[in-house]
């Protein structure tokens, strides 16, 4: 999240749009009413069903799944249409003043450098005009009509009432209602935020959803300020840690970037990832990727990365260019019998994966699955699941018993980016030990094995440092979370010329910032954004309880410790004018007192941006400096685009002739089946947890208690589709898609409404997703037989919350 | 006798997060049971023997054609004026010294008089045990200045208990502030209840909520008139032996010969 | 009993320092005998206090276990009231949070293992099944190991091994894992941060 | 219900509760009821404090005069004797003596608090020996009626304080060290209640009130098996242990003096395992 939980308290509109946080994250909803009731917060629930969120907030809006951007689109043209815009905040802290390269256009549902058949955009005509220094030239009167704001208002011009509201299915009432609400949140003693989880996240058009409401709240001034921002409510208690240390195959620990075959050496690497801005400015604050990345090469490789081996650069593997080896990647390869072995840690993707019966299948052609978890599930058991002959199949699987969260040591990250330590309880039962155990038990018996027969390319194995175990040979927390923080690997001396400050640090000493890490391989640092969770006396300050709040606005500066650098909200420079004078004083975020920032941890110590010679801009991790509302980072296009899902009930895109997202993967194999705008198939379909479940059920299927309120797998069905289909409440029926089919109990409900989209009755249904055949016997078996094999395109997470199924009794 | 001690349960800051259905069987130390989904999220279905509470999920359109899904916490009213104590013939159901009701389950005969005569129907008969069982409002808890289990664990405030006449006031304040067909519902029936909701629909309008539940008629009756008056009938026929005795001596066997088929009540 | 005073104390303990109950005349025998016979029955248990955060969703809600110091067995746990998130208040799986320890019978407790077209679980003990493991490993590495790309670019990639999970586990063991992958030249790394 | 029979049934429910204390409940009993009448009768004052300097850690009791001139003494002490006098019938010709003496000639309840710490006990054994009693008669009336007045000025401080979020161990208006904590059972929050004044603050569950040790784990407790309630909190670093009422709601209202002095059997167990009370008080010195 860009702010935190408690900051919800400091909002005037709360937009819930993408989460159902009263069912999910009942914690985060007390922030949220206590917003309405201090500050008389009007609550909007904006989601294609009505939800015990919606029987809590001022209004419920049911729109079709899978139409957002279209939503939000139309809400960019009203804010723009008719000046709710933050005029002050949008000229100086977004790029609406730029200019776009003359080659730049869009036209029919594409942007210019389409290539359809490898369905992917070169980027080089998508830049923006710099003058001769080499900074962007700015038109800060806005009215060049290939300015970014000229450009934004003309591409989304296209979003009128009428056209949104036959896309979404959403009244012109209805949105004109949310619209004027939420954009009267765009001057100064206003904020508006939003919540979102799966909802947005699980589509083919994912990443470009949350992207139109970060524009939305550039444009009202809602970004960096209290109560404003863009949330993300998170599923997993540590999703936030395990994204930052990221066992993601795109990134290295602290976002870095994974190195890809073209980029042989180290130096071409940091070449390619260091952006460079012209604009003194402009603080581009990854100009320091070299310093991160060296000091992450150090931490894994310890003094066998050396200047001369590059760091040990050439032993990480190297990527494809353009490649990608997402989950959706790896049960494909799977399934096509080329990969061999799987550890499946603390997961359940035979219920959680999208299309189970491939993944099943695919499970079935392993050699070998080691499974650590705290309780068994579909996963570690698919060789007895339904339809599987045992005598078939040839994988050795190892369930390997693991320690549950109270019953281990070590820091979890919330997704407001706290990362509080946590301590041991009690001892795990029988022979449990903790995942970090397991790690390095594993990997110590590979590395000796190494060592002693010698195999195929054993530096990298051999070189890691792996020393992370206490005196007794047990996994050693502490270790683990230091080698995290970073360590200064010589003496080092340290001046700040502004401050005139000398400190001198020893070897071995903890590194207090990522500004001290260094390029030259004098220091380690396993997650240069975690630097500073250690003082530098070794103080651990994620274990701090501290309950001072000294703005009131609920930051807790002194609980845990917040990345990077103990900020609580990111960017909260934008929540001053440029003189650093805060906009709204009734909620003082940040203020300049002339010589430094008092309030939450400054966006960098510079001086505000009016100060032409030391002053930043606020946007310091952006290579300008500012806020992107055309943003070429994304795959697919600088400006969020309407596309229908890849299985939608429309042939064609009122819109323009895409039908679909033009840059998603598309995963051709026998079991990937698709069935768009098919009658066979007619209904709209989404998917989601409930309150008394979490996640794929394998913790909570478990807890008879829990069990006992949500027994077994049911669709939920519109009362009109359940009168025409002739169907009762509470019968058994099969959901069917082209890919698969289920059978659960139907309960028939007011809750989902028919839509009326291109002038057409359109009905939708849900399931939620968390059960499984294991446990118990007869609660029916995972929703994801239903759910087809695509991603978004930037991030590859699957499209469960847009696909066509069909309702018949059983 | 302690002050009264009542529990309100507001509707309208409920989100049906059934942590209080957890927390009951809990502390109650009672068995989950197998259940089926039928069509709704309510589960299990009623009360039950080992369900002493129930969150029922109804989904309502107003008369403005307003979709509104109502959630209401079921379970025992604790009346003033219980009829299951009025028929409870071996005293396993009776008054506690805050008001509410108690229930000795060692006592219980299974006689199944209460299931029948609560207004509410809360008592649930078990087989197993041939007892009935219902909420005691955490008897055991409030004795030692502890809330009940429900109210402990319900995360958005819906649940709190305290003094009558404090909570009353709370109740009667929150459906001014909330307004329109608002209302506080328990105080005006069997003589005040000690669980009393704050509704934001017309009590009519939820599913098993009576509109204005009372003694049942036939136990007033049995209970209030005729069980008073045969005593007073019987104590009449002892002082009058009694005063026989003393006006005539020992009554002798063969003075009247209808002796033999002794009086009925 | 010397008082040590603190900083700004101005008055000592109250009703008097010095004067004792028994001076006054007050029976404590009932006292002594109930403190002796709790003693004697082996009823004073001396517990910790644990502060852990809860396992479910991401709001991060403080929770403090009760731990009875003898059987070191959990034995109640409740929000955590200095907690400025939760307040000491939890939802409804928060406060089921008690039936994830070894309070609840489907806890895994042992290594088990399942032999090729076996049908059933084996028990093995863990020496056995990490080194059972390190061998696969290294066999399906070396086996499938790709030195060059198609073009021929140093990529030393281990394409036959995949890692997924988990957003569950603590940040030190997260970091332990996508360290570990990386050395073995594993690429297909994910989690549920991608579900 | 009034105020006086709401805490009368409460001290009954103790002593009902908790047999073994009876002869000490009981003997303070009218004292207690004593004291809750004089809170009703004696009039409110506005709390005069700064803010800054409570942030600070500085108590009230520092800050500004909480005794008045107008306080009542006289009739506190006399009512006081009476009520200790059929409260501890040893000490009742003690207790009728004070009132016949300082009837004839007031007790300078004024001069006493003015030498307060320093000469205390020289004020008391000169007095018992003009009035011919035991001093400890003395020293228990002089110091339950300081409390008594102490107890209803702390009450006008509740707001002030609350907004300086105070988090020192020792108590915001008088300085002292508490007596007994409360551990409340919806929130799990600790409030600790002064051993000279009975004011209640909210403190962290983690640190030592006494020492102010941060114990990162949390501060280790004993309890009675199958009476969670009665618990008492330890410190390893001071030695120190404070009675804990554990998980308890103010469903009806309590008198924590009574409380306390019910659970005095914990003081016995603790002292007995070796550590020292935070605060010492009538019933805790054996």
């Amino acid at each position: 999240m860009t702010n935190h939980y408690i900051d919800l308290k400091n909002s005037d509109v709360i937009l819930i749009m993408g989460s159902n946080a009263a069912e999910h994250h009942p914690i985060a909803f007390k922030w949220i009413l206590r917003a309405k009731e201090q500050n008389g917060a009007r609550l909007i629930h904006v989601d294609p069903r009505y939800t015990r969120t919606s029987a809590r907030c001022d209004y419920h809006v049911p729109l079709r799944s899978g139409t957002d951007i279209a939503f939000l689109g139309g809400m960019i043209n009203y804010i723009l249409e008719n000046n709710k815009y933050f005029k002050d905040y949008v000229l100086n802290y977004t790029n609406a003043s730029f200019i776009v390269g003359k080659d730049f256009y869009f036209k029919d549902g594409l942007f210019s450098g389409y290539n359809p058949a490898k369905r992917k955009y070169s980027k080089d005509t998508w830049v923006l005009e710099k003058d001769g220094r080499g900074i962007p030239k700015r038109d800060m009167t806005l009215s060049n009509p290939r300015c970014v704001f000229q450009m934004l208002k003309k591409h989304f011009s296209r979003y009128t009432l009428d056209k949104v509201s036959s896309i979404t299915g959403v009244s012109k009432e209805d949105l004109t209602k949310v619209y004027a609400e939420y954009s009267a949140t765009g001057v100064k003693d206003k904020a508006g935020t939003e919540c979102y989880a799966l909802g947005w996240t699980h589509h083919t058009t994912g990443s470009q959803i949350i992207r139109t409401m970060a524009i939305i709240q550039l444009l009202l001034g809602n970004m960096g300020i209290a109560g404003g921002g863009v949330n993300a409510l998170r599923g997993e208690p540590n999703v936030q840690g395990s994204t930052d240390h990221c066992i993601l195959y795109g990134n290295l620990p602290g976002y870095l970037k994974m190195p890809v075959a073209s980029l042989d050496t180290l130096e071409k690497y940091l070449k390619k990832c260091t952006p460079v801005s012209n604009d003194p400015q402009s603080a581009n604050y990854y100009q320091n990727y070299p310093k991160f990345f060296v000091s992450f090469l150090k931490s894994m490789f310890g003094d066998k990365a050396t200047k001369e081996n590059g760091f040990g650069y050439s032993w990480l593997p190297k990527m494809d260019d353009g490649a990608a080896y997402s989950l959706m990647h790896l049960f494909e390869k799977m399934y096509e019998g080329r990969v061999k072995g799987l550890f499946a840690v603390g997961t359940d993707p035979a219920v959680s994966s999208p299309n189970t019966a491939k993944v099943r299948k695919a499970l079935e052609k392993l050699d070998w699955l080691v499974g650590e978890n705290i309780f068994d599930n579909e996963t570690y058991c698919f060789w007895k699941g339904p339809g599987v002959d045992p005598k078939q199949v040839k994988t050795e699987v190892f369930l390997l018993p693991a320690s549950a969260s109270m019953e281990k040591e070590g820091s979890q990250s919330n997704s407001g980016r706290w990362v509080q330590w946590k301590y041991k309880a009690a001892d795990a039962p029988g022979d449990a030990i903790p995942v970090g155990e397991i790690t390095i038990k594993i990997m110590q018996a590979v590395k000796e094995l190494y060592a002693k027969e010698g195999g195929v390319q054993p530096a990298p194995i051999l070189n890691l440092k792996w020393d992370y175990t206490d005196a007794k040979g047990r996994f050693d927390v502490l270790k683990v979370s230091k080698q995290i923080n970073g360590h200064f690997l010589k003496d080092t001396v340290i001046e700040d010329k502004d401050k005139k400050t000398r400190t001198e640090f020893k070897k071995g000493q903890l590194v207090p910032t990522f500004g001290m890490l260094h390029a030259d391989g004098s220091t380690s640092g396993g997650n240069w954004i975690m630097a500073g969770s250690f003082s530098a006396t070794g103080e651990n300050k994620m274990t701090r309880r501290g309950k001072d709040d000294p703005t009131g606005l609920g930051l807790y500066p002194n609980w845990s410790y917040a990345w990077p650098v103990n900020r609580r909200i990111i960017y909260n420079r934008a929540s001053c004018d440029i003189h650093g004078k805060p906009y709204n004083p009734k909620r003082k975020l940040l203020e300049w007192t002339g010589d430094k920032w008092v309030g939450d941890v400054p966006d960098g110590p510079w001086p505000p941006m009016a100060d032409r010679a030391k002053g930043k801009y606020p946007f310091i991790m952006k290579q300008d400096g500012l806020g992107a509302l055309f943003g070429p980072g994304m795959t697919e296009g600088p400006f969020p685009e309407h596309y229908e899902p890849l299985e939608g009930p429309l042939a064609k895109n009122p819109l323009s002739s895409q039908l679909i997202n033009p840059a998603v993967e598309i995963f051709k194999n026998d079991m990937n089946k698709v069935a768009s705008a098919d009658e066979k198939f007619p209904y709209v379909c989404t998917t989601y947890s409930c309150t008394e479940h979490w996640c794929s059920g394998a913790l909570t299927r478990w807890q008879l208690w829990l069990l006992e309120m949500q027994p077994e797998l049911y669709v939920e069905i519109g009362d009109k589709l359940a009168q025409e289909k002739g169907i009762r409440n509470g019968e058994k029926v099969k959901v069917q898609s082209a890919r698969g089919e289920v059978e659960c109990v139907a309960m028939v409900t007011k809750r989902f409404r028919p839509f009326t989209i291109e002038g057409k009755t359109v009905h939708q249904v849900g399931l939620p997703f968390n059960y499984g055949w294991l446990f118990p016997k007869d609660g029916g078996d995972s929703t994801n037989f239903l759910t087809p094999t695509v991603g978004d395109a930037n991030t590859f997470c699957p499209e469960y919350k847009a696909f066509m199924v069909n309702v018949k009794k059983a | 006798m302690k002050a009264e001690i009542v529990k309100l349960i507001d509707t309208t800051k409920c989100t049906a997060c059934r942590g209080c259905q957890v927390a009951c069987k809990q502390w109650n130390e009672m068995p989950a049971m197998r259940t089926r989904n039928r069509g709704s999220y309510q589960n299990p279905p009623d009360l039950q023997w080992n369900t002493w509470t129930l969150i029922r999920f109804q989904e309502y359109v107003d008369d403005k054609g307003a979709f509104k899904w109502l959630f209401r916490k079921d379970g025992c009213m604790h009346c003033t004026d219980a009829a299951c104590v009025k028929v409870c013939p071996s005293g396993a159901l009776h008054y506690s010294e805050y008001g509410t009701v108690g229930l000795k389950s060692s006592l219980c005969i299974g006689c199944k008089e209460c299931a029948s005569a609560c207004p509410f129907d809360v008592p649930k008969y078990s087989h197993a045990d041939d007892k009935i069982f219902k909420c005691d409002l955490c008897l055991s808890r409030i004795r030692t200045n502890q809330s009940p289990a429900c109210v402990k664990s319900c995360p958005t405030g819906a649940l709190t208990i305290g003094p009558k006449d404090k909570m009353l006031k709370k109740a009667y304040a929150r459906a001014k502030e909330l307004g329109g067909d608002a209302n506080v519902y328990g105080d005006k029936f069997v003589g005040g209840t000690h669980v009393i909701y704050v509704l934001s629909e017309k009590p009519e309008v939820y599913e098993e909520l009576p509109k204005n539940p009372a003694v049942p008629a036939s136990i007033v009756l049995w209970k209030d008139i005729l069980k008073p008056f045969s005593l007073l009938v019987a104590g009449g026929t002892i002082a009058g032996a009694f005063l026989h005795y003393i006006t005539h001596g020992p009554k002798l066997p063969d003075e009247n010969g209808h002796d033999a088929e002794g009086k009925g009540e | 009993m010397e008082i040590t005073r603190r900083g700004f104390l101005t008055m000592s303990g109250a009703i008097g320092s010095g004067i004792a109950l028994s001076s006054l005349g007050i029976n404590l025998k009932p006292t002594r005998a109930y403190a002796d016979e709790l003693n004697k029955a082996n009823k004073i248990k001396s517990a910790k206090q644990v502060s852990t955060v809860c396992c479910y969703c991401s709001v991060g809600c403080g929770l403090i276990c009760s731990v009875d110091k003898m059987t070191g067995k959990i034995f109640n746990i409740e929000g955590d009231a200095d907690h400025p998130i939760n307040e000491g208040s939890l939802c409804a799986k928060g406060a089921g949070f008690f039936d994830l320890t070894e309070a609840n019978k489907y806890r895994l407790k042992k290594v088990q293992y399942r032999a090729p077209m076996s049908d059933k679980w084996e028990e093995k003990d863990w020496d056995w099944a990490v080194n059972r493991i390190a061998r696969l490993v290294k066999d399906t590495r070396d086996k499938g190991f790709v030195m060059q790309n198609s073009k021929g670019e140093l990529v030393n990639r281990c394409e036959s091994i995949g890692h997924l999970g988990s957003s569950n586990v603590d940040n030190e063991e997260c970091w332990l894992m996508s360290v570990k992958a990386r050395a073995l030249g594993l690429v297909y790394i994910d989690h549920q941060a991608r579900v | 219900m009034s105020r006086i029979s709401e805490i009368e049934n409460a001290i009954n429910d103790i002593i009902e509760r908790r047999p073994h204390s009876k002869d000490a409940v009981t003997a303070f009993k009218p004292v207690l009821l004593e004291k809750t009448r004089w809170k009703e009768k004696l009039e409110p004052v506005s709390p005069v404090t700064d803010v800054e300097q409570l942030k600070k850690g500085i108590p009230v009791i520092r800050q500004t005069k909480l005794f008045l001139p107008g306080d009542p003494w006289q009739e506190i002490i006399l009512s006081l004797s009476s009520a200790a006098g059929d409260g501890f019938p040893e000490f009742r010709k003690d207790f009728d003596t004070i009132k016949s003496s300082i009837r004839k000639s007031p007790l300078p309840v004024h001069d006493f608090l003015g030498k307060f710490p320093e000469s205390d006990e020289e004020f008391i054994s000169e007095w018992s020996r003009k009035m011919g009693i035991r001093p400890d008669a003395l020293s228990f009336v002089l110091f339950t009626a300081i409390r008594t007045v102490l107890e209803k000025r702390g009450e006008e401080y509740r707001d002030h304080i609350k907004a300086a979020d105070w988090d020192e161990g020792y108590c915001p208006v008088c300085g002292s060290f508490p007596s007994l904590a409360i551990i409340q059972e919806k929130t799990g929050r600790r409030k600790l209640n002064c051993s000279n004044c009975a004011f209640e603050w909210d403190f962290s569950r983690v640190d030592c009130p006494y020492c102010g040790d941060h114990a990162p784990e949390g501060m280790d407790f004993f309890f009675i098996d199958g009476n969670q309630q009665e618990s008492a909190y330890v410190c390893h670093k001071c030695k120190r242990y404070i009675i804990t009422l554990n998980q308890v709601s103010d469903l009806t209202p309590q008198d924590r003096e009574a409380s306390s002095i019910s659970l005095a059997h914990m003081d016995m167990i603790m002292q007995d395992k070796g550590f020292a009370p935070m605060a010492f008080c009538a019933w805790n010195v054996f």
